[in-house]
């Protein structure tokens, strides 16, 4: 097996993992953290999709792709963290409560 | 036999994704996320993304952490009183939640399982071969840049970066728009400790000559703008908690000149391409280097400020919200 | 093997006792102080002794030094952080004399 | 040498997951900062024997990384929720 193999399964088990918590998590914090944890699931596949051909670079596109990706992803996490505390403030609601 | 290592990693990160979501108390969650960032980093250089590693080890260490711990600080203090009054936990996953219905999340339970199959299939599957590095390569000695990743990031593909920096300005004007109020005050209080501010005084000219060197270094090996940016978005970070918070000293046009500095300068680059002739960011290879150069290290200051002015507005929005007016 | 080889395994294996020390400590140790004082020393000392074997290893003086300002930072960090939060907890749970709380 | 090395590693990273007891154990913020702080010293040391392994000497960046930044978690900690009790007086 292959080292790049091994990532891009894991890349799909924290997708995976990430939408379940998405779904299911409560809180919002929590929310939000499956929402990084898909996101890093992408990241990792595409790198470990850049990294399956034994040359001596990498494929340096998806590598630059997953830079600007984290850095997206960061400042919607803070948007979403700001939204979440301001629900917080308004209401003191922790999570949302469709099933009152 | 170094595949051990890959599989212990994959394990432990998949771990840390699985408990950090499980966790019965939102602390445990939250620093359990802090070492799957970590691990997640230690992965990158596995599959040799140097640069994608030092981004993360940035980001998961840092910025998140301080955001993350910020928000924690909101939310657990009601954590605390609930654990008094009731000892149910509201943080639980909904599977302890007994009024619930069991349908619906036999369904999603299926529905999971089945959609991991497919991924895992899916990436079992992919064909080999393909992809852009012989194509990268050959292009690299007209790009002005000796390193492939910062090629691509600011030549080849400088329209997904220019564009890239201004969705985070979008997302700083979204956290404006939801705060809605005053946003840069004078400190409350200052530091009273003596060694915290030795601290503080010492890492900041650290943090800004090794987010230097990383932003110099990007021409010939990992490292560039992103990178850069968030060490010097730490220095922000680090002022803003020491009791000088920079954006509230510095006048109101400075701060927007900061902000808009990298989005501003890429826009004027293309025109003045246009007019010259070329395509929008087509860089004439005579001066690439140039000018990739000054667009990097503008890049750069603008994502740092805005990383400090999201973590300012966010660590300010407990206050209580009497206030309406905004400014930017 | 050569004797290099040689030094930089004993380094290395001295490192990683220390390590195991400092986790064991962190794990095992009863309140908050004494965990610091465990991780904050036996993890650094440990450190030290990994880079000093990899510096061996690498053998060329720029990264040699590089390794060294790594150890240096981080001994300049965990010592102070030991102390902030040391600091941090004998402040936020002065009335509980020793009780711990979330 | 490179099983060596190898086995340095993996011991590192199991020192690594023994550690994550005390993130789930807690019982205070701190101790689970602290935690955080045996992270980045064992991930500082992994990358510099990855550094040596791989003869790939760009891995040290990314240790100062690491390093560089391992303060501002405890500063965000002990400052921000400093004014907590602050405010709750």
């Amino acid at each position: 097996m292959e080292t790049y193999q091994i990532y891009s399964l894991t890349s799909a088990v924290l997708f995976v993992i990430g939408i379940g918590g998405v779904f299911m998590a409560r809180h919002f914090i929590k929310k939000i953290i499956a929402t990084i944890i898909m996101g890093g699931g992408v990241f990792l596949s595409l790198v470990s999709f850049a990294a399956r051909d034994a040359l001596a670079f990498a494929d340096p596109v998806p590598h630059a792709l997953v830079i600007t990706g984290i850095v997206v992803a960061v400042a919607s996490a803070a948007f979403a963290l700001a939204l979440a505390r301001r629900i917080y403030q308004l209401t003191g609601e922790e999570s949302f409560t469709i099933d009152k | 036999m170094s595949v051990l290592i890959d599989i212990i990693l994959a394990i432990l990160a998949i771990y840390l994704a699985l408990q950090s979501l499980l966790a019965p108390r939102l602390s445990q969650s939250v620093f359990l996320f802090f070492a799957f960032g970590l691990a997640l980093a230690l992965a990158w250089i596995r599959l040799g993304a140097v640069d994608v590693a030092i981004t993360e080890a940035a980001i998961a260490a840092g910025f998140l952490g301080a955001l993350f711990l910020d928000a924690l600080r909101d939310f657990s203090v009601s954590d605390t009183e609930k654990q008094e009054n009731t000892k149910a936990d509201q943080s639980l996953v909904s599977a302890k939640n007994t009024n619930s219905p069991w349908l619906p999340r036999l369904a999603l339970g299926l529905g999971l399982g089945l959609f991991l199959l497919i991924s895992l299939e899916a990436v079992w599957e992919i064909p080999s071969g393909g992809g852009l590095t012989e194509l990268a390569e050959a292009m690299l000695p007209a790009s002005g840049v000796e390193h492939p990743v910062t090629a691509v990031l600011l030549n080849y593909r400088a329209y997904d970066t220019w564009l890239e920096i201004g969705v985070i300005l979008m997302g700083l004007l979204a956290i404006f728009a939801v705060g809605g109020r005053e946003l840069y005050r004078k400190p409350v209080m200052a530091v009273q400790d003596p060694l915290l501010r030795q601290v503080i005084l010492f890492f900041t000219p650290v943090l800004f000559l090794f987010g230097a060197f990383l932003l110099y270094v990007g021409k010939t090996g990992p490292g560039g703008a992103f990178q850069a940016a968030v060490l010097w978005g730490a220095i922000g970070i680090l002022l803003h908690l020491g009791g000088w918070p920079v954006f509230a000293v510095i006048p109101r046009w400075l701060r927007q000149l900061l902000l808009t500095a990298g989005l501003g300068f890429f826009l004027l680059l293309g025109f003045l391409f246009i007019a010259g002739g070329n395509a929008l960011f087509e860089y004439p290879p005579a001066y690439a280097g140039f000018l990739i150069l000054i667009v990097e290290t503008l890049a750069a200051i603008s994502i740092a400020a805005a990383l400090t002015a999201i973590f300012a507005n966010l660590n300010q929005m407990k206050e209580t919200p009497n206030e309406t007016e905004t400014t930017t | 093997m050569t004797i290099t080889e040689l030094i930089t395994v004993i380094l290395l294996v001295v490192g990683c006792f220390f390590f195991l020390a400092g986790t064991l400590g962190v794990l095992r140790f009863p309140d908050l102080f004494s965990r610091l004082h465990a991780l904050t020393k036996a993890d650094n000392l440990g450190l030290g002794f990994i880079a000093a074997g990899i510096a061996l290893h690498i053998a060329s003086p720029w990264s040699a030094l590089k390794i060294f300002f790594i150890w240096l930072f981080t001994l300049l960090a965990s010592s102070t952080s030991c102390y902030l939060i040391a600091k941090f907890q004998r402040e936020q749970h002065k009335p509980q004399n020793g009780k711990e709380q979330e | 040498m490179n099983a060596f090395f190898i086995i340095v590693i993996i011991f590192l990273l199991f020192n690594i997951a023994l550690g994550l007891y005390r993130v789930w154990r807690g019982p205070t913020v701190a101790d689970r900062l602290l935690t955080t702080q045996l992270f980045g010293t064992t991930g500082i040391a992994i990358l510099i024997v990855l550094a040596g392994y791989l003869k790939e000497l760009t891995l040290l960046n990314v240790a100062v990384t690491f390093n560089v930044l391992a303060v501002l978690l405890v500063i965000c900690l002990v400052q921000v929720w400093k004014k907590k009790k602050g405010e709750a007086q």
